[in-house]
Order: structure tokens, then C-alpha cells, then sequence
């Protein structure tokens, strides 16, 4: 175990280098998003994207878009949003105003962002406030998704499913949204298997949650995606409008949307930046391998991307209470004591990572149109997760090779859950698996397994590694992918941007 | 999408879309995933091998039945002869919700005491039951439920009235019994359960039951109520009843209903008997 | 435990001392029937219950019912068949005829009885040498019931069934079969919530079932009632037709069909004997005093009605590999660790009583027209006897509270079972139960209150206990219910039952 | 029941009654445990709440969809303003199976080695696919198990077969893209993949598709083939597809569909590429 995580420390302290030298389009237009900037042009363009081109056109992004934001409010003396329309309407050139003194570029961003760190500071001492007032479910938290793809759909569905326990509700976003380099703007009713992820639908959602919980008297979170090509500015959307969770992870995008490695590795950094500093929980998507990779061959790299996962959270002041590393209960119903397996790998994640919030993952898979059996296929990895006592609890769909869940799935789920959840409450505690038995044999060998393949990794380099197909059986290549041209080196001492200390001193407060 | 194109339709934040959480009451489909999407879930076996033409045979079947978009999503052989099918479609039909009667045996149930006091006052004496289910059918943990004093999930059973004297008779009584019984102590109300519907044997049972009593001469004089898990107020009525109870019904109800039944009847002057 | 043996050993020793006084019209009917009488009269009556009647209406039926017709067969030089036959035409009366010597009555049954005995042999044989030749299904034994009413339509369900993977089909009998007085006849297509139980359909079954058993490569067990007031019959007709299994209570028809106490012992004992001699495994009903009481309250009632039916079925020659002793998977699902009592007892009866094939009955009463629950509550089920190692697993169905079962309900149901029993095949092998936890304790607690029970039975004797209502909450009196006019003390050593013994030593050899 | 009276019909044991196991298969209809039946179960979730006028308003559906004697045998509020039923019925519909045609894009699936050996003396050079999963769409695992080596469930994928040259873009390609890359390598066939299915993106997806080969000039010059676990040999062929592939496909059976329609067009003139 020591042995993986010092791998794991080893390789996340490398990528850190090439990751503290650059910045990315998005990391600057969540950079103008924290300052203050909102909206579209009259094209629907969003203003972060408008005033970040902008700059970057110029070639000049690589100063941060926070000092050529400050510089155009202080020499037009208008608000960073005005400026933004502005620029927006064709009426301002970022790069072609007249200098201003550095010195009171940074005081006047340095106030624009403790502003902005307030209200997310504000938001989360809201959340821990209505967590005190109204409590929450029991651990493992019922975790659902919302997904057709209308907001106002999505609410009454959410509401529903709080109505029967759901503890966590998560909308899904649509397809292809994290390969957009803009978030889409307003209240949306036409996504595809999910809703896009706005701001004005995470208020929405946000505030349907908050007045069904006081219903229900019982806290409920709100997950979206923190992931794709604008990952810190979804970041700040979530800090912003108190999103609870947030799909998370250093390498998803990399693997599984083929976006550049350079980008993801920086995107991810300082989006984890935000969540840790809002208190939202990071939900890492080692899930995925599985649904492409066999589940009792791959065992160790979900392992081992879960291990990397922590250090570079840790590396973002993302405290282990905040860190929700995915697996999934993805074993064959073909394979003779398969569940036997997937025990011995939930009670593994479970104590390696003790005081992680683990994201458990249901069948999906080996789920058919076969309805009734997908529920009984569902009530065995409620009985795993009861069993091991996982943190956050993705309920599995009767309909899951079907269509995005209907009301009366995630109502057939959550009653599935919630009976064996009960019935079978203490059940972990009752039990001891034998000595030197199968369960406990796995995961010595999985765990060792895992050890082999991160020491690897730390020789070879993580994006090395990441090219001759370590994850997921599939190679990437550090200038592939989409997003590349978004990666720029940072001007060394010049690059601004006054939230990186901001929330890494937060954390050590 | 380029960043121009907008993300889906861009919609007022305040002004909720009052048609997605309020449908049109004379028009009420099935609920998916959006108002009035349809969405139906089908299940059943066809005596055809699987195979494409079983699997486009279960989709028409189901185009048939008013599914529009019938996905046909698991077809499995369960044997060389009979294939399983799960389908989903969208329904074209629609039910008129605002029209809809759904007759009850009761409207308001009286608590316990107001049973037992509406019965000092109107009648001055206890109300003879007699219960029983009747025939084949040895299921008696439904009547028991009504009739016993331990009665069911918290509600005492009619013993635990005051007002009632209750012969509970048990299981696989013939309606030959039921009928003796009843004039033996004069009841004022039979009550019978029947649990086992396969071939109607329920229907089978209860109609005969009305022969014997109307045969006996007593069908008029007694307050005749039938409860079980496939029955309904509609359907006893129809098969010579004067109530049906089906699932959760608790002894309140057809106290009620016995009551009210008799006071009604005692007023309009068909109710006979003394105390 | 050797508490609750001894206990159980003493009221049963009590309650034989009267069994073995007395015979009743079906024990003479089964014996008619061993000597060889079957088929019906013109009015459809069956000549067994001809014969006896006829002997009973003249008193005399304590000398046995062989005395008189082997008396007949001597008289007038006829096989039994044709004197059965001449009686139903009312052109014989069995007293009037003159009496032959004994000797030489005894002498005809002797052969007489040793033929239907060798038949029965050969029948187990075959069973056995079926056994070898195709194997059988692994234990937990998946047993399915067919209910259509049509025995054409029960065989076209069975035959489905086996091929899904059932290793025992069950045809149920219709409603109100227990109370007939006689055994219907011939193939039966009208029943209400089950088949008819009649030899010709025995026979149709038995050999649709062994078709089907070759085809996929596996004996398949068959299964009927062995119960109500037909007992004995019923017992000749299982054994001389090969079936395997059969419902054998010494006390439900008592508690659950208002039968005859007194009644009811006289018939279980001789009915047992002969399904102990064909080699029929016996499975008791206590999961019915489930269906009624409380589970949890009555638990202890379960297990002392397990060592009450031990007893008698050792007295009447059944081995304890033949004792498919009764339980259920009967706690309400709004219970929180209701499981954790589940398996504490199906763990104490596997234990208790090791070698018998323990039968092990799925949830019933809590099952709701919530076909989709449903479904989860059965997997439970499945969990919790894969993880005890229960012998005869009974399917639950996802239609329970709805209908007798489809076809497709019983092949998710067995898919349902064939996956949970393959993913933890082995599971119970890898768990301790906690010393001294939840499970462990309740186990301690239900025998200890079942000690006690049995030890006050002891004292009141078994026929007050019962009319105390001490099973199931029901009392029944001595003198009352169904079928008292069939018992009849036997006229002490002028009875005559030439299969008792055969059938006894059968077992010593 | 008396001794005198049977149990059920006597029938005659050796004559099992045929129509028992031979359905009439002009009129098929679902089985539940007798034939003929009828049995269907439905669940659905309506914008109501609980209550007797709800479950009415459910059997009144169901009757709608041609059942009879439907029974509601569930009926759970799953919020204010929506309950859940479940129903079982017995349906009027039924099927003449007997002239139920489903086409399919293969009749006789060739082997590996036939398929080469057939691409060998029929063409003499390696034919060129071009495969992907389109626009939006992530999900690869489908059209990977249909091209890549390893394949799926034991059978191998094209690129082990001699006799193709396989381009596999991967997931969430634009229409255009695979255009531009099937004339760049002047391919002799394209295959598709769409899995989402929500809103019928995939509907749009796919004619988008045809639209901008058509625009190109390339669709007459392509075998063009889509597959999923919504697609069938109908639909495709509807969306202008020359074939559909839905669940259990296996690259054998496109193999055999690329070279037996490339032979086609080649007999009638139709194919124009060289080697
Ligand atoms: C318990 C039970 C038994 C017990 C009965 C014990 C007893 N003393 O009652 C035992 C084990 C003996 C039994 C046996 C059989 N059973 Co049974 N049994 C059940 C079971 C599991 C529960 C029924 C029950 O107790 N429900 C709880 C009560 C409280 O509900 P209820 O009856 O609906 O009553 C409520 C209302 O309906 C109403 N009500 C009912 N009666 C009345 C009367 C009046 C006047 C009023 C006002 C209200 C009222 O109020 C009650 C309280 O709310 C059901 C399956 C299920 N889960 O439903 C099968 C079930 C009813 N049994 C069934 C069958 C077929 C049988 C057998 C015939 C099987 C066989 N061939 O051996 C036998 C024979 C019994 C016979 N001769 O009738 C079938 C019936 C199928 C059908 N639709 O026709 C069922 C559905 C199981 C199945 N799927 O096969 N059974
Ligand atoms: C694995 C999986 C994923 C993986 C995909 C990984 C990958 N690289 O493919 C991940 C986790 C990334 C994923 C993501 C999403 N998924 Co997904 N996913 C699945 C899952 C679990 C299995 C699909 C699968 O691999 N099947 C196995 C393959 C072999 O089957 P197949 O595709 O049908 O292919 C066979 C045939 O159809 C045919 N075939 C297929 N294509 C072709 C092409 C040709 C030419 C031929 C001849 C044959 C052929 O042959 C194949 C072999 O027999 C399904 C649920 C399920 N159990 O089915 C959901 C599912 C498909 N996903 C779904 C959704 C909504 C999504 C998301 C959009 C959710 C979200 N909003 O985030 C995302 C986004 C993905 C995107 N942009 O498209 C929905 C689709 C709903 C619908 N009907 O519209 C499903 C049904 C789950 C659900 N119930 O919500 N998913
Ligand atoms: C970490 C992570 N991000 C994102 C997604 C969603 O995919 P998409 O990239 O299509 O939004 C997932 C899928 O479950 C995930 O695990
Ligand atoms: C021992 C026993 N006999 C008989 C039956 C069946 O009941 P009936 O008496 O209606 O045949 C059961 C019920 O499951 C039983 O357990």
C-alpha cells in the first residue's frame, strides 16, 4: 500500500512541473468567470470565451487573462463585465489599451477576487448550515441521475426521486457537451442522454433540491460535470451556485474523449483547486476503465488510477474527505463466484482509502433489456456496497441498456436499495471473510498488481505511460487529442492569476 | 455545436413552463421521461421460437396494442417453443381523467367509537356478523384481518367493537353454512373473502353464494359484503353485492359501510329485525 | 439441542401410542389400493373408498380392510381388481361372504403385498439407477411449482422449466383437493390454483419429466401432496408412479385444513412409511405457520415443529436424508437487519439437522403486486440460502401476490436464482459470523425459547398442545374437524395391515 | 366436489390434446400459462395521483390497449403528482405470424475463410472499410467489436481478416470527417455506429450522414452499413443505409454482407474501384 501511494506521489510530482508552467483557455476563462464575467454576445457567444480569444489571439494569453482584464478596467474604469460586452460588442481590443501599473493591476484583481472567494466561501458555509439544520441520509449515500435532457423535466424528476431517498442527485450532462470548448448559456430543454450544463441549470436544480429537501428534511446534493474541455470553468459555476459533487478526474478526459493530455493534466489542477477550496466532493471516473476493459483482468489499474487520482487531488488541496475515487461492480453474472471478487475489491478500496467518500459504481455492462433481471443484478451490488460500506452509492437502472432512466426506474432503484440497504444494515459487521480465503487472497493480488504497474508509470512518466496505452488499453499521445492549441506556457513570473493562492490558502487555514 | 448555436432553446428562468408539471387532466398519458411521452412497458411470452420474426411479431403485437416506436428490448427463447419479449413504445392512448367515477363502499370512515356510538343510538342493540371464506378458498388471514380482535397493521377487527357480535367461520365454508349460520343467529351482515381468482373460481363462488341465500330467502334482509385482493366495490355490485373491499382495507371501512347501510335502510323501512 | 430432541422424542412416543391403535379409512384405502385396486365405479366413484365403505357401513373395518378382501378373493376366486369392480356394481358385499381360514388370507396378501412392494423397489431402484446414469442438479436444488389446473399445460411448464434449469417441478394441487375424502381419477384438465393430484396424472408428469431429464442431461425430481385426507392413497399412488418429493406434515392438516388431529396421526404414520420406503424425500410445511404468524415472534415455533416432524418421520421409517424439513425466508422487509435474523436461522437448521435436505421456502406474504420488488426480495432469498447451503430451494416468484405462476415467471425466477447461486457460489465458505454477534445470538435465542416449548408439549402431551394453539396460533380440538368418522381402533391383534411390516423391515435391511 | 363427480374432464391419457402445443400460428397470441390467454403485463407511470379514480384511470388504459379483465395489481404513488402501476391483462390482440417477414441483411453468414477466400476471386485486392462511431456519439465498443482484432464473444473483428483493410476513426467523428476520409482512401465501404439513442439523435445523426456523402457524390460508390443495439435491417434501409445491424451482431455477418453486395454491383456494373 505505502508502496503504491509513493509511486503514485512520485508521478503526480513529475506531471506537477510541466502542469505549474502552463496555463489553458480555460483555466483563463474560469480566471474571467471568478472575476466577474457572465453572459453572451448577441450571437450567444459566452464573454469568457470572447475576451480569452481575444487575448490569445494576440498571442499574449500567456500574462493570464486576470492582468489584461484588470488593465482594461482600470483604463476604461467600467466594471470587468462591462468591459467584457464590450469586448464582446467589437468595441474593445484587451490587448491594444494602454498599460497600467502592475502594481494596481493586482490590487484591483486581488479585490474582484476575494469577492468572488467570499461568495463561494459564503456558498459553502451554506451548505455545512443546511447539512447542520436538516441532516442528511446514512452513508451509503442513494445517488441517482436526472437525464432527459430538460431542466424542467430533470427538476420534477429530481424531486420525485428525493421523494423516495435519493440522497444525491446528479444531472447528466448531453452527449458531446465535453468536447464544446464554451459552456452553453441559460436554461436548456433539448440535450441528448442528458441536459447541458449551464449555470442558470445548476440554479435551477439548485433551488428545486433545496426546497425539496426541506420537505424531506434531509440535505440533498447536487453532482454535475467537472470534466471536458472546461473543466475549471464548470469549477467555478459549481462553487458558485453550491453544486455538492462534481465528476472529477486527472486523466477521464485523456482516455475516454481523446482531448490533449497537456490540457487535461493543467485543466484538472486547478479545477480540483476549486472544488477543494468549495467544499464539493470529486467524484474520479475509474468506473469507466471497466466498461471497456475486462473488470477481473483491469482490477489493478482501476486501483492504480485511483491511487494517482489522490495525490493529484492532494496536490490541489483537495482533502481526502473530498475525494469520492470510483470502482464499479462490472464482473460477469457468467463468472463462478464473481461476487466473491467484487467483495474483495470493494472492501479493498474501502480500506485503503478510509476516510474517502468512495464512489461505488453499479452493473451497467452486463446489464440487457432483460428489466427483471437487471433489478435482481442491481440488489447484489447494493448488497456489496452495504457489505463494505461505501460512501456515495450510484443506483443502478433496471433500464440501463434501455434509455436514460424514467420516473418509475429510479423509483423501482431506490426501493431496491433502500430494502436491502435496510434489511442488511449491520450485515458487514457481522461477517469476517476467512483467512487466507479467496476474498482476502484477491486483494492481496490486486493490490500487488497495482504496486507493479505504478512503479512502472513513476519510471516511464505519466504521459509516457498514458501513450503506450497503460489505461484502458488505449494510447494517447501527448500532442494528440482535442484541445492542444488551448495549452499555453506561462510567461514565466509575468503569468497572473490571484486565485491560485487564494484557494491553496484557504486550505491550509 | 459552435459557440454560436445556442444550447437547446433559451428560455426565460423565471417563467417556469407551466405545461411540464401540469397535464391536461382530459388527457392523461403515461409519464417517461417527458409529459406525454407515452411510455409503456410491455412483458409477455409468444408461442414462437425466437428469432427476427418472433422479434418483429412481438414489435407488431405491440403496434397493435396502440405502441408507437415499439422497441422490442430483450427477446429470449425460454424454450424451442416460447419466446419472452420485453418491449417499451409510447402509447397512443389517453384516459379522460376528469370524467372518471370510481364508486367507493365508503366516502368518510368512522373511527371506533363513532361505529359504536352511531350504533347505540340508531340501533340500541349489537349487530350480528357473520363471516367467513367461503368454498375452496382456505385463505382466512384477509377476513381474519377484518373480523379478529388483533385486526391488521393497527386497526382492531370488528370482535373489538362494542356494537358488533361477530361468528367468524373460517376457512372453506360452503355457502350452504354461511346461509344456515346466518339465520340461525339472525345476522344482520355476511361477510365473505375470497383470495383465489385462478378461472374465476372467485366468481364462480360468490354468484352461488347469492343463489343459496336468495334460494334461503334471507338475501334481502342482510347486509352482504365481499372483500379480497381482486375485488372492487364495482364488481360485487355487479355480482349481487352490496360492497366490495379490496387491498388495504381495514375493519373501519366496512364497519362504516355496514352501519351506514343498515341506518339507511332502517329509515327507507327495509330493515326488519330487533334487539 | 439433544433438549429439543429428547423433548420431541417423548411427544411423539406419547402421541404413537394411539397412532398405532387405530387405523382410518384412507390407511384402508391405501392398503385396497397396494393390493392392487384402482379405477372408478360408472358414477366415477373410486373403488377403493367402494370397498372400504362398504366394510366401514357394516363396522367392521377394524380387522383391516386386506382381511376383508383377501376373505373375497378366496370366496370367490377372483384377482382383487374384479372383486373391487363386482362390489361397485353392488353385486358383491365383502362382510356377507363366507370367512375363509386365516392362514390362508394371510397367505394371498403376503403375496399379494410383496408384489406391490417389489413394484415399489423397482421404482427407487430406477430412481437410483436414473441418478447414476444422468446426475443431478448442484445443491441448493432449484424447485419450481406448475399450477395451470391442465395437466397438458403443467407438462408444457415443466418441461420449460427444466430446460431453464429446475431440478424439481412441483404440481400443485387445486384448492379444496386436501378435503376430498377420495383420490379424483384419471387426467385432469379444470383446477383452481393447481392440478389435481390423480395416479394418470402422476404418471403424465412423471414421464414428460423423464423425457426432458434425458434431454438435458440431469434427473429432474417430481413433486406432489402427500397431505390433507388422502394421505395414505396419495403416499401408494407417489410411491408405485416414482415421485420423488412430497408435501408430508405431521401436523398441517390439522393446524391449516381443519383436519382431524386424530385423523391426521394415523394417516402421516402409515403415509410416511411408505414414502420412506420408496425412497420419497418428505418435505414438512412449518413455513406455513409463517404465512400466519410472525415470523420473528414465532421463529422458535418453526424449529419445534422441525423436531416434533424429525421424530415422527424416524418412527415411521423415514431416514434423515429424506426429511426435507420446512422453513421460510418470511421476515418483513421493513425490518431494519431483518436479513441478519433470516440468516441466523437458516443457518441454525442447517445445522441442526445436517443431513436432512433441508426445504427452504422464498418470501410470500410480504411480496407484493410490485413484481419489479419482488424480484429483489427473491434474490435475498437466493442470497440467503446459497450463502447457508440450504438443500430444496423453493423459487420465489416475482408474481407471488398476483397469480399462479407464468411461464415467464418461472424462468426469471430461475435466472434469477442460477445467477445469484454462480456469482457466490462459494461465498458462505468465506465468512465467519461474528462470535457472540447479532446472528449468533438470535440463533441461541430461537433454541433455547424452542427447548422450552417443546418440553411443555412434552408435559401437556402433543393433542392438548394443540388444542391450546400452540402451532400457528390456531387451537384445534380432538374431537373436531374434518374426517374423525374414518378413525377406527383397530380390533387389536385381529387387524390385519400385511405392509406395515414389509415395509418397516424394508428399512432395517 | 362429491366421489361422484370428477375431478376436471376425463380425457383420454394417449391422446394429448393438440391444440395444446400447436398454436394456430395465423393467430398468435401471448401465453401465459394456457394457450390462447392472452397474457400481458404493462407497467407505466401516469400524471395522477394515488387513488381509486387513479387505478380506475390505469384499467381504463390498459383496456384501451385491447386488454381484458385488467387487473391493476400494483399502484404506488411515486410523488404528489405521479403514480406507478403495474397491470396484468389478457390481450385481444394477435399476430398471423405465418406471413411475418423480417428481412435481414445476411441470409447465410460465410466464415472467415470463405469471406477472404470469396474477396480473393471475386475482387483479387483488399477492400477498404472505413468505420466509426458518429458525431456525438462515444460509445465504441460496439463498432470496435465489429472491426478490431480482437473482436467480440470469440469472433474475431475485420482487421483480421486478409481480405480487408481496415480504417477504424473512434469515437464522436463528424460526418464530413468520415467523408473526407473514405474518399481519401477511396473506401469500399463505410460502417457506422450509433448508440444514443435519446430523442432520436441517432435518426438525425444518421440522415445527416447520407445527406453529406450524397453532397460529396460518394454514397452510389459505398457499401454504407450502420449498426446498434436500436438499428435494424428495416430502419437502416429506411434511412437510406444498405443494411442495419442490430444486438448479437458479429463481424462475420457484415463481413459476409460487404462482399456479397460488392459482388452484386459488381455483376451488374454497379462497382467501379480497382485494386
Ligand atoms: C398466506 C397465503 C396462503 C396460506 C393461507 C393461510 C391462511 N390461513 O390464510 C396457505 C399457505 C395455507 C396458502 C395456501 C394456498 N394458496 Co395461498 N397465498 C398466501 C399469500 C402468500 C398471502 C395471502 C394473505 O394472507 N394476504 C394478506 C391479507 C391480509 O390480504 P388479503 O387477503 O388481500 O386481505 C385484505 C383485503 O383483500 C381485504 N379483504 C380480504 N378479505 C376480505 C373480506 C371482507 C369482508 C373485507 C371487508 C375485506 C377483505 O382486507 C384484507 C386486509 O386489508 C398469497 C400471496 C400473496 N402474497 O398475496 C398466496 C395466494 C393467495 N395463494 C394462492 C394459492 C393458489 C394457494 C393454494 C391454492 C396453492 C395450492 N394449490 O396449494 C393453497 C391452497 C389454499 C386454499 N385452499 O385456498 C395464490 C392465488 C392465485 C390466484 N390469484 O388465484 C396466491 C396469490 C399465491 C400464488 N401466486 O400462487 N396460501
Ligand atoms: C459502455 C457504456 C458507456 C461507456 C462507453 C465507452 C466506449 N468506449 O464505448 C461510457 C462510460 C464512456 C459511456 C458514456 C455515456 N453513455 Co453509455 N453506456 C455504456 C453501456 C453500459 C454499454 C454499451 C456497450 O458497450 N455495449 C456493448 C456493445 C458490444 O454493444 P452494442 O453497442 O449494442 O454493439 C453491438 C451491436 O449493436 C452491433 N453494433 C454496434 N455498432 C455497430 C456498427 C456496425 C457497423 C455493425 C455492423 C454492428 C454494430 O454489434 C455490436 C456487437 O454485437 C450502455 C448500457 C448498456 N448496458 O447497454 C450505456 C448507454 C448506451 N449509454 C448511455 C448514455 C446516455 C451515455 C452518456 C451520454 C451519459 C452521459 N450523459 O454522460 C455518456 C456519454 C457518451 C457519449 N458521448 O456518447 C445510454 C444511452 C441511452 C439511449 N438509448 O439514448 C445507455 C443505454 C445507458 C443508459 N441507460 O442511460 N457509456
Ligand atoms: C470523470 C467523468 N467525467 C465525465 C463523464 C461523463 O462523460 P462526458 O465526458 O460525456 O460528459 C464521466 C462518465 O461517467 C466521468 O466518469
Ligand atoms: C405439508 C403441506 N401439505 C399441503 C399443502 C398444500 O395445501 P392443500 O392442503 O391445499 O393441498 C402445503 C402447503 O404448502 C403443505 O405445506
Amino acid at each position: 500500500m505505502n508502496k503504491c501511494r509513493e509511486a503514485a506521489g512520485k508521478i503526480v510530482q513529475e506531471t506537477q512541473k510541466f502542469i505549474e508552467a502552463h496555463t489553458t483557455t480555460s483555466v483563463e476563462r474560469a480566471v474571467a468567470r471568478l472575476l466577474g464575467i457572465d453572459g453572451v454576445d448577441s450571437q450567444g457567444v459566452p464573454l469568457p470565451n470572447l475576451v480569452v480569444e481575444q487575448v490569445q489571439q494576440a498571442g499574449l494569453l500567456n500574462k493570464g487573462i486576470a492582468y489584461w482584464l484588470a488593465n482594461g478596467v482600470l483604463a476604461l474604469g467600467m466594471t470587468v463585465q462591462e468591459l467584457a460586452v464590450r469586448v464582446g460588442e467589437g468595441q474593445v481590443n484587451l490587448v491594444k489599451l494602454p498599460s497600467q501599473g502592475i502594481q494596481q493591476i493586482r490590487e484591483i484583481c486581488a479585490g474582484l477576487a476575494v469577492n468572488t472567494v467570499k461568495e463561494i466561501s459564503r456558498q459553502r458555509s451554506r451548505r455545512e448550515e443546511l447539512l447542520r439544520e436538516l441532516g442528511e441520509g446514512q452513508q451509503p449515500y442513494l445517488y441517482v441521475i436526472v437525464a432527459t435532457g430538460n431542466i424542467y423535466e430533470d427538476v420534477i424528476q429530481a424531486q420525485a426521486a428525493v421523494r423516495q431517498g435519493a440522497d444525491i442527485i446528479a444531472v447528466i450532462r448531453s452527449t458531446g457537451q465535453s468536447l464544446l470548448d464554451y459552456v452553453p448559456y441559460g436554461a436548456t430543454t433539448e440535450g441528448f442522454g442528458g441536459t447541458f450544463a449551464t449555470r442558470e441549470n445548476f440554479r435551477i436544480m439548485r433551488k428545486a433540491l433545496d426546497e425539496v429537501a426541506g420537505e424531506v428534511g434531509r440535505y440533498v446534493r447536487l453532482t454535475n460535470y467537472c470534466s471536458g474541455l472546461c473543466m475549471p470553468e464548470i469549477a467555478v459555476m459549481g462553487a458558485l451556485e453550491r453544486l455538492d459533487v462534481m465528476l472529477n478526474d486527472s486523466m477521464y478526459g485523456i482516455i475516454f474523449r481523446d482531448i490533449n493530455m497537456q490540457r487535461t493534466f493543467v485543466d484538472q489542477y486547478f479545477s480540483r483547486m476549486i472544488n477543494g477550496y468549495s467544499g464539493i466532493v470529486i467524484n474520479t471516473g475509474e468506473d469507466n476503465y471497466l466498461t471497456t476493459a475486462d473488470a477481473v483482468e483491469a482490477a489493478h489499474t482501476v486501483l492504480a488510477s485511483q491511487f494517482i487520482n489522490e495525490q493529484f487531488a492532494l496536490v490541489s488541496g483537495v482533502p481526502e474527505e473530498q475525494m469520492g475515487l470510483g470502482h464499479a461492480f462490472e464482473i460477469t453474472p457468467e463468472l463462478e463466484d464473481g461476487f466473491l471478487l467484487e467483495l474483495a475489491q470493494a472492501q479493498l478500496v474501502r480500506e485503503i482509502f478510509p476516510k474517502a467518500p468512495i464512489k461505488y459504481m453499479p452493473p451497467t455492462k452486463f446489464m440487457t433489456g432483460n428489466i427483471f433481471q437487471g433489478q435482481v443484478q442491481n440488489a447484489l451490488f447494493n448488497v456489496a456496497s452495504i457489505m463494505t460500506g461505501q460512501g456515495i452509492h450510484l443506483l443502478g437502472m433496471l433500464t440501463e441498456a434501455i434509455h436514460t432512466p424514467f420516473l418509475q426506474d429510479r423509483y423501482l432503484s431506490l426501493e431496491n436499495a433502500r430494502y436491502v440497504f435496510k434489511t442488511m444494515r449491520h450485515l458487514g459487521e457481522e461477517l469476517e471473510f476467512k483467512e487466507d480465503g479467496v476474498i482476502q487472497n484477491r486483494a492481496g493480488e490486486v493490490l500487488l498488481k497495482a504496486a507493479g504497474l505504478l512503479e512502472e508509470i513513476a519510471q516511464l512518466g505519466l504521459m509516457t505511460a498514458i501513450s503506450k496505452g497503460y489505461f484502458g488499453d488505449i494510447s494517447r499521445q501527448p500532442d494528440g487529442g482535442k484541445g492542444l492549441s488551448g495549452v499555453i506556457r506561462k510567461a514565466d513570473s509575468y503569468y497572473y492569476n490571484p486565485f491560485i493562492k487564494l484557494f491553496m490558502r484557504g486550505r491550509d487555514e | 455545436m459552435k459557440p454560436g448555436q445556442k444550447a437547446g432553446g433559451l428560455i426565460n428562468p423565471d417563467q417556469k413552463p407551466e405545461g411540464l408539471i401540469s397535464p391536461d387532466l382530459t388527457r392523461v398519458m403515461p409519464y417517461g421521461d417527458s409529459l406525454n411521452d407515452g411510455a409503456v412497458q410491455l412483458s409477455f411470452t409468444l408461442p414462437v421460437p425466437p428469432g427476427a420474426r418472433a422479434k418483429e411479431a412481438a414489435r407488431q403485437l405491440a403496434e397493435k396494442m396502440g405502441l408507437e416506436q415499439a422497441q422490442v428490448v430483450h427477446m429470449e427463447g425460454i424454450d424451442p417453443r416460447f419466446t419472452f419479449f420485453v418491449v417499451y413504445g409510447r402509447s397512443r392512448h389517453w384516459v379522460d381523467y376528469s370524467i372518471i367515477k370510481a364508486p367507493q363502499a365508503v366516502k368518510q370512515v368512522m373511527s371506533k367509537q363513532d361505529v359504536d356510538a352511531f350504533i347505540r343510538t340508531k340501533f340500541g342493540r349489537r349487530l350480528r356478523i357473520v363471516g367467513a371464506c367461503i368454498e375452496s378458498d382456505a385463505h382466512t388471514v384477509g377476513i381474519d384481518a377484518i373480523l379478529n380482535m388483533k385486526g391488521y397493521n393497527g386497526h382492531k377487527g370488528l370482535e373489538s367493537y362494542h356494537g358488533f357480535e361477530v361468528h367468524n367461520l373460517g376457512a372453506q365454508v360452503p355457502g350452504a353454512q354461511v346461509a344456515a349460520k346466518a339465520i340461525q343467529v339472525d345476522a344482520d351482515a355476511i361477510l365473505i373473502s375470497q383470495v383465489v381468482t385462478q378461472k374465476d373460481i372467485h366468481l364462480t363462488n360468490l354468484t352461488k353464494l347469492v343463489e343459496i341465500l336468495e334460494a334461503e330467502g334471507i338475501r334481502e334482509r342482510i347486509v352482504l359484503a365481499v372483500g379480497g385482493p381482486r375485488i372492487n366495490h364495482q364488481l360485487a355490485q355487479e355480482l349481487g353485492y352490496d360492497a366490495g373491499f379490496g387491498p388495504g382495507t381495514y375493519a373501519g371501512d366496512v364497519a362504516t359501510f355496514i352501519v351506514e347501510e343498515l341506518a339507511t335502510r332502517l329509515e327507507t323501512g327495509t330493515e326488519q329485525k330487533g334487539g
